[in-house]
């Protein structure tokens, strides 16, 4: 059979291609720059009946929803009407897990603990999400959410001795600080591999579902880690089985020093991943508090009404480093987070809250010293206790929980320890 | 009794567990209307409904992670990865998670889910329908690794995978899925029909994980052998003319370390036999505790027979495929040794 | 913190979830039914310019162009206006393919080969897409594209030789037959593992790019193998590095007994996948020759002229079985084929052509009868060296190849087998 | 010659490898701009360029496969997965696809890729940050793992492993990339400064990978170790007071065999050492090894040290870590025998 082509030699003057390496807007030095960044006017974007069907949906994957306008008023379809009282314990949640985050990050630089991560700047995410389920459903975070922790009342001083390793962990020390495990707040063992619990959440909900119950499943992943193939995975099966899951991307613009078009994230959205399964997706200003929760209550309500799932972009910003082993002054401008045009959820929480005359500087002062007050006594609940080395749960525990049974190798090895 | 074969076995294991526990389904690829391509879940769908035994996407990581999720809420999921040659995508969520999540949890998370694979040459299946990982999976804390030979052990070790809180590695050596094929290739096969490990109880029975089988009883040497191999050293010990105790170790990890010891401390002489390439094969781990434990009673080196270190062929499937000549050959090395 | 949300005893209404399980429309005893299936008339799809933004290009992954109409005619904008020669060639391509798969079928039932696997009613995706490439164009196949090789006048006894494991196999009979490999006709090593080669064509479309040259990458997977982790690793690279690929999803509506929807084929087209990631999408008539021609020469202006990757899905159907281990009658309706909307892509090359008057019935039974004696010759040529069994490259060879250089343990281990 | 620590040495084998040959390119997640977690490939986009040093998505799976499509294109990648612990994804495209193109297409694609990765414990990483998956690689028939303990090696090595023309695995004991770390963790740390391994020369050179390197001779037993762990043994030699032959083996595939053989053969004991659990460990295939082929020269047991058969834990990290207390330990045991 003959060759239809046209070899080489015959189209010399075909171009040379050459390899394009994405870059962000910013480095070091440079001003910061987030007109690629696709926004939209509070208010603008259209609020589809929950029943709507997933491509009606799929225009809001470009657009953003937004609640609180520039002046923190509640404008728009998407307007949640939410009572103040729900919104001053957001407000209060935000502003705990601020001053908790604060409180570790300089527990680590006095050699209280090995490491330590922030969510400063996306707290709305976690704490809206957590007030509108319940406790019973079950959240797959990242080591981002710990916000969920606290908005659920997950006690501050467990939290500090998960952080020391330290005697009265509930995790025995066996994990790196921050990987918290409630199964009684609904919050599921948080991995240091990235992505692999957001197809876990999906056959929880799946399991959910074949038992007739109503619990339903919220799963978490960053921006750079929906590379991963689990990612797919997850959306794949979520939509194939109509899973009552909500699916979260939490873009906050960087990936340790990558910035989020290294994951395609100048090329459309994150939520137009969603589109490629037919699933439903929502593109949300994630430091937006009401924002978050009215997208939030829509997932939910699809995915209890036997709808299945929904993806949902919180666009956001790493504030803070991304763990204390970084130094973010090497890949980026300085002042990005002061620039980023959706601002920060607590000042535009508190905004609002203030303007309809439910919040005052008083009250900010009050909330701030309280929580301060909150983290200082758990603080010395875990000292108490001791920090990493000085206290710490007994070997022993060390060659437990590998299996429900008893392994011979295991038992002979704990022998060889002489515990 | 009836007399059944590895697949029916299997089927009836499967079927058993749903039918006593609302918590036990069933998924894979074509593992639902059509019944598996190697029919092992036939019928399955049909009798338990949609829900309980059903069709997964072609990707082998969420099929693992979505049973993971499942085992988390309380379920306990029995999945099935078409050709254990196609289990690696999956390996991350066997790894880091399945074997881990009890661990890192402290407990209060677990991940019950059994992952049957069929595994093993000897079907011109070429590299990708042939292969032998099981030792990938007992490197890992928090697995475990289990190889039934037989019918009667299919079925028993099944139920107790299915039931255990562990997540389990199910690998079904697919050369008998039929009959104990023993390597003898250019022979007749057997069907297991009339065999007495082909006689199946109807109900629920379990067999231990852990625990060894001695199949023959002998003096001279302990061979260590699981899967296909187990009928291959059966063989092989005809073949050599030796009167070779052979240890059907049919749980990997757990190991049944005393039955181990018992007989190469009574024989003196060990040889081990995989279909796996040697190197980091499981037999190096079988060698090594062997040497360990049983030093000043080894008469001889431990013989390792194993598949070679090059990837499974195809056309030359009987050279690559340790068959009973080269069991016997390994023997008579343990013998002068 | 309190918990805002509502426990579930205070919703004892809630509806009770259930699974949802994904079926065909139909099964064996049904009548085929394709409703589902979305279609669109020939010509009525729009053509974008090849420089047209991939945005623009999104509507095209819901419609499917084609270009032949019911009577057989080319219509439309993405009409490629082919000379009459390179049609019938394309033409004797597609018959001669189908000849060979109908003779190495019935080699594997007398007992010649292990196994095999047809690529019928699917012979245009391959052979118009070869007929687009040049042959230093890289393609990284699947099992079912035997097509690029057989337009690509690769020696079907060569192929045969493979298949048989023979002493003349070039690949020393190490892989299972149809897994044919050979650099020299631009067609990568077919893996066993499904969707592996996905990502591995856009890293070779990248080297290419780093290097300036001007070859480009063809990648296919099937529908079914676009659930695994590879196929949005390949996505993700390909889009973010902008690769000179083109991603082709071959849609036969079935993996081995599982119909796509069960890989959410039912939930949207494959082709919006690519909206995921922001490349061009195109959803063709994979059993139109002409509109598959004219989709891949818009794909590969792209790709040559450094626009990146598209990804483009041909919606055909599985005529046969999946392989010789299959009986397809086990899990779908018999006549689905014969059924099937978007016909057969000989019998609908045959009428452009003869409405063109450049072909007849005699042209089409002395084509038929070439490629029989082709395909008989070539068997001659092959079952001369001999079929599996019979003749086989050496057991030494078996020991090679595993590394570069030497390896004492392989060595060993032949001098073991004394080879 | 200047003194350079492991992160500087293997900096200097990417850029010398990338200046010498411009198929050479290297690029992995935080890799690019910032130059890698490790500071690895620190300036060498700055120096390079930045199609030849770049960050890449969080998709192990997609690192490892377009890097064998671009070494099946003809170029050489170098690329970085961030820990080794994350190394499971890209799994299946080490094991099915880089290991087996050569194979399966008869010699005519080829895949020279090489994988760098932090691995190991001792820095407080928690299970996901510590792990040693060496042997997971050593299984797979095709592949190449290779272990450097020093910055001369560790440059030579991966100047060797960029100009091999299989996959190489290169693992990085990250516990030493900063100094000799002998597992006193209570003691202080030495900086490679000044160590006569950190006398790394400016251009190129290769350390052939498969040649071990005997680091302490001694009569009474070999010890067989890499990594961290030959500065572990060497300090627990030190603390047995046993005239140790302490060999690093740099190489697990390809090992040098003979090396091995012939130190055992002269001391007649010897202790297998590294971080990873015990069972299915590098360490069971070095002990199945030694006794096939010393048999008849062992006098005592070969023993194994070893990380325990559970995850690696973040609070007990020092009761995990195989620290020179248990390789001393080892030794007298070997020593009594
Ligand atoms: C599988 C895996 N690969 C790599 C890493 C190393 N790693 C930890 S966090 C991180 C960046 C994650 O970025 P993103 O997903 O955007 O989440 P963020 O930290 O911004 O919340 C990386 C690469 C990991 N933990 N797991
Ligand atoms: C990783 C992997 N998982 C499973 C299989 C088994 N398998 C072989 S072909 C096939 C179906 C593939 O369907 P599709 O991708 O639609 O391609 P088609 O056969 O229809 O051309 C399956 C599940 C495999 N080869 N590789
Ligand atoms: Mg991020
Ligand atoms: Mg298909």
């Amino acid at each position: 059979m003959p060759d239809g082509s046209i070899p080489p030699q015959d189209r010399p003057n075909a171009p040379k291609l050459s390899l394009h390496i994405p870059e962000p807007a910013g480095r070091p030095g440079d001003a910061p720059d987030f007109s690629a960044l696709p926004l939209s006017p509070a208010g603008a974007a259209p609020r589809p009946a929950v029943e709507a069907a997933p491509r009606d949906t799929h225009g809001l994957a470009y657009d953003l929803i937004r609640v609180l306008d520039e002046t923190g008023q509640a404008v728009g379809p998407w307007n949640p009407r939410l009572d103040p009282d729900h919104l001053r314990r957001g407000l209060q949640a935000m502003i705990l897990t601020r001053a908790f985050d604060d409180r570790m990050h300089r527990a680590h630089r006095q050699g209280k603990t090995s490491f330590y991560m922030k969510c400063t700047g996306e707290e709305a995410i976690a704490i809206a999400q957590a007030m509108v389920l319940t406790r019973e459903d079950m959240t797959f975070p990242t080591y981002r959410q710990q916000g969920i922790l606290i908005a659920r009342g997950y006690p501050l001083a467990t939290m500090m001795n998960q952080i020391y390793s330290n005697a009265s962990d509930p995790i025995l020390g066996r994990q790196l600080p921050i990987m918290y495990s409630s199964k009684e707040f609904g919050f599921f063992t948080i991995s240091g591999n990235l992505g692999t619990q957001y197809p876990q959440a999906v056959g929880w909900a799946m399991a959910s579902a074949y038992k007739g119950d109503d619990r339903i499943a919220a799963a978490y992943i960053g921006d750079g880690a929906t590379a991963e193939g689990d990612f797919h995975n997850a959306l794949t099966f979520a939509a194939v089985y109509r899973a009552p899951v909500i699916l979260n991307i939490v873009n906050n613009q960087w990936a340790i020093s990558t910035f989020s078009g290294m994951a395609g994230g100048g090329l459309t959205t994150f939520a137009a991943k969603g589109i490629a399964y037919g699933l439903p997706t929502l593109r949300v200003d994630g430091n937006d508090f009401l924002a978050v929760t009215a997208a939030t209550q829509w997932a939910e309500q699809r995915a209890r009404s036997n709808l299945g799932a929904t993806v949902i972009e919180f666009v956001s910003y790493r504030a803070a480093q991304h763990s204390t082993s970084d130094d973010p002054s090497r890949y980026r401008p300085a002042d990005e987070f002061d620039n980023f045009p959706l601002g920060d959820p607590i000042a535009r929480l508190r905004r609002h809250l203030t303007g309809l005359g439910e919040w005052d500087d008083a009250r900010q002062a009050a909330a701030e010293a309280d929580a301060v007050e909150q983290v200082r006594a758990a603080g010395r609940e875990a000292e108490a206790v001791g920090t990493l080395g000085q206290s710490r749960p007994s070997v022993k525990t060390m060659f437990e929980d590998v299996y429900a049974g008893d392994d011979w190798r295991i038992r002979e090895q704990r022998q060889e320890v002489g515990v | 009794m009836p007399s059944l074969n590895m697949i029916q076995a299997l089927n009836s294991a499967i079927d058993t567990a749903m039918s006593a526990d609302p918590n036990v389904l069933s998924f894979g690829q074509d593992t639902g209307y059509f019944g598996g391509v190697f029919r092992v879940t036939d019928g399955l769908q049909g009798k338990h409904g949609l829900t309980r035994s059903f069709d997964a996407p072609i990707a082998e990581a969420g099929i693992v992670a979505t049973a993971i999720g499942m085992a988390v809420y309380g379920l306990r999921p029995c999945v099935e990865i078409q050709f254990a040659d196609y289990i690696y995508p999956g390996y991350d969520q066997l790894v880091s998670e399945a074997a881990k999540i009890r661990y890192r949890s402290g407990g209060e998370f677990t991940t019950p889910i059994t992952v049957r694979t069929p595994y093993g040459g000897g079907i011109y299946g070429g590299q990708t329908h042939s292969q032998s990982p099981e030792s990938l999976f007992t490197h890992i804390a928090g697995l475990k690794t289990v190889v039934p030979s037989n019918p009667y052990d299919a079925k028993g070790m099944l139920l107790a995978a299915i039931a255990d809180d562990d997540p389990v590695l199910f690998f079904e050596p697919k050369r008998i899925y039929n009959g104990p094929f023993d390597g003898w290739h250019d022979r007749p096969v057997r069907p297991w029909a009339g065999h007495e490990l082909a006689e199946v109880p109807e109900g629920p029975y379990t067999v231990p994980l852990g625990q060894a089988r001695t199949m023959r009883q002998g003096a001279d040497l302990t061979v260590l052998a699981y899967g296909t191999m187990v009928w291959v050293s059966l063989a092989a010990a005809e073949e050599a003319g030796v009167d070779a105790e052979v240890i059907d170790l049919r749980s990997l990890v757990p190991l049944d370390i005393d039955a181990i010891v018992a007989s190469v401390k009574k024989t003196g002489r060990c040889v081990v036999v995989h279909e796996a390439p040697r190197t980091s094969g499981y037999g190096a781990e079988l060698s090594a505790l062997v040497q360990e434990r049983c030093f000043h009673h080894l008469e001889a080196p431990i013989q390792r027979v194993t598949g070679w270190d090059t990837p499974y062929p195809h056309a030359q499937e009987w050279d690559y495929f340790p068959g009973p000549k080269r069991v016997a050959e390994a023997m008579r090395r343990a013998m002068e040794g």
